[in-house]
């Protein structure tokens, strides 16, 4: 999997390519934690549109990241899910922690009120 | 009635546990049971159970040590069914280790042997603590519209 | 110089010797290769060249009869090689089988050792008639622009 | 590989979809030997625009069939082969011997002289 990263202000967009499994979630683990080591931020938006598979491997990874934007007083959004993605995110009751919203403008313009994907 | 038995095709696939050879489990069980009418989305599926078994393996059976994961599959032309083994560590309360978001590491969501229950018709589970552990999975293709039982 | 050096990684796979069954072999040994920066248009050629190997297997090594053939890949993240092994009738002649356009079927094009070659660095094959013959391949990225040798 | 077939007059075109290799090859040989035991051809049209892949297996099955056309009077066409599909094509010498044309519009209005793809 491909990490994409994108600063915008205080906000971490992270855009993803490929494969989000146990490989992909060490990737994704190392690359954001990289990133946020060196500035502050107060929103990481996760861009799923390139991802072709996930699992539970990567759902952990977005929970694990989710854990430690709350500890870092920040937020975590994703958008773009392609519907098999989605699938399995609906699934795994994931969207009742982290939003998914349809694009990145949306997911920067929402305020800090939880938006159900 | 079905006409689709055939005869039995198989493969058997063994792999260095290695994260990175998750994927070419995945693909390769894909493939195969391509050979059944699954739809798109029942493959997708599959990958799924196949990622969640092989992973299961590589990170809890070897501890991301140096191991080998064997996978095996075959099919008679109408069901699939999907074997995932490894000789690691094993499991010792198996019933337990199903159960939706239990894990043994904190970090984990717990929710392998869930998604591999939901995606596939069934799924069997032997392990013996310091000997390894063999998931064995089972799937039909679902009957499409204006075909016969 | 390149410091992609890793832990050797591999794969074996053994399947039925049937048709349907190449392609897998095909998306395997692809999907395996992916971890070597191979283009997809080298990606391509690999497919191909197992394709060849594995169907000569079915084809000549068993003659369509129920066999097993076996496929083995490993990297150590700069170069990649691929076994393909039969137990099947061997061949007489190797070096007359490897000429392009030489087939004992006339039904087939006689170029699947000259695709194996156009396509793969390296192509060696050993054969012992009436035990079986294994054809080992090897293959490194073509270096990118702005990379190092 | 899934075979779509389609008369037009005298003509078959045929659709090819998936992987032509062994297998494709042999689903390929028993769909045209069953369609033209049944009704007469002079011109078959290969439409290659949905093969992902093809081997030397594929390549042989689309040269007997040619060799097969000419002791029946036919000819054989192919259209729309995507670019890697193209690459085998032309590194095996096919194209010699069956033309290769952009779409099946200008391969049904070519005439008899062969024209080099
Ligand atoms: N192949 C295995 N070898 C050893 N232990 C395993 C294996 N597969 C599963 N387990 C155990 O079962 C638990 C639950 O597995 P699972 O539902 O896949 O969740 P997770 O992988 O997220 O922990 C794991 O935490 C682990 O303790
Ligand atoms: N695995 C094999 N077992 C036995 N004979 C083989 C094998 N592979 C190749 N051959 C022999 O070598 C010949 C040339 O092979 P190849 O170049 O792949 O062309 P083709 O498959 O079209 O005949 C075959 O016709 C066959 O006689």
């Amino acid at each position: 999997m491909q990490v994409q990263l994108d600063w915008t202000g205080r906000t971490l967009v992270a855009r993803l390519a490929g494969d989000f499994d146990e490989h992909g979630a060490e990737v994704f683990r190392l690359e954001i934690e990289r990133a946020v080591r060196r500035r502050a931020y107060d929103h990481l938006v996760v861009n799923l549109q390139k991802v072709h598979f996930i699992d539970s491997s990567g759902l952990g990874a977005l929970l694990g990241r989710y854990r430690r934007a709350r500890e870092d007083g920040a937020r975590v959004s994703m958008v773009s899910a392609p519907p098999h993605v989605r699938a399995v995110l609906q699934m795994a009751g994931i969207l009742q922690w982290i939003p998914l919203y349809d694009d990145e403008p949306t997911a920067l313009g929402a305020g800090r009120g939880v938006v159900q994907g | 009635m079905s006409r689709r038995a055939t005869a039995p095709r198989w493969l058997e696939l063994r792999l260095s546990s290695q994260a990175e050879n998750v994927g070419v489990a995945r693909v390769a069980v894909a493939a195969f049971a391509a050979q059944l009418p699954f739809t798109l989305s029942e493959l997708e599926e599959i990958k799924v159970a196949v990622s969640e078994a092989v992973t299961n393996a590589v990170v809890h059976g070897y501890g991301h040590d140096h191991g080998v994961v064997t996978v095996r599959a075959g099919h008679d032309g109408r069901r699939l069914w999907v074997e995932v083994a490894d000789s690691g560590r094993g499991i010792a309360d198996i019933e337990q280790a199903r159960q939706p978001a239990f894990s043994t590491d904190p970090e984990r969501m717990g929710m392998g042997f869930a998604f591999m229950e939901a995606f596939m018709d069934q799924v069997d589970v032997e392990s013996v603590p310091g000997a390894g552990t063999t998931v064995r999975m089972y799937k039909r293709p679902r009957p499409q519209e204006g075909s016969g039982t």
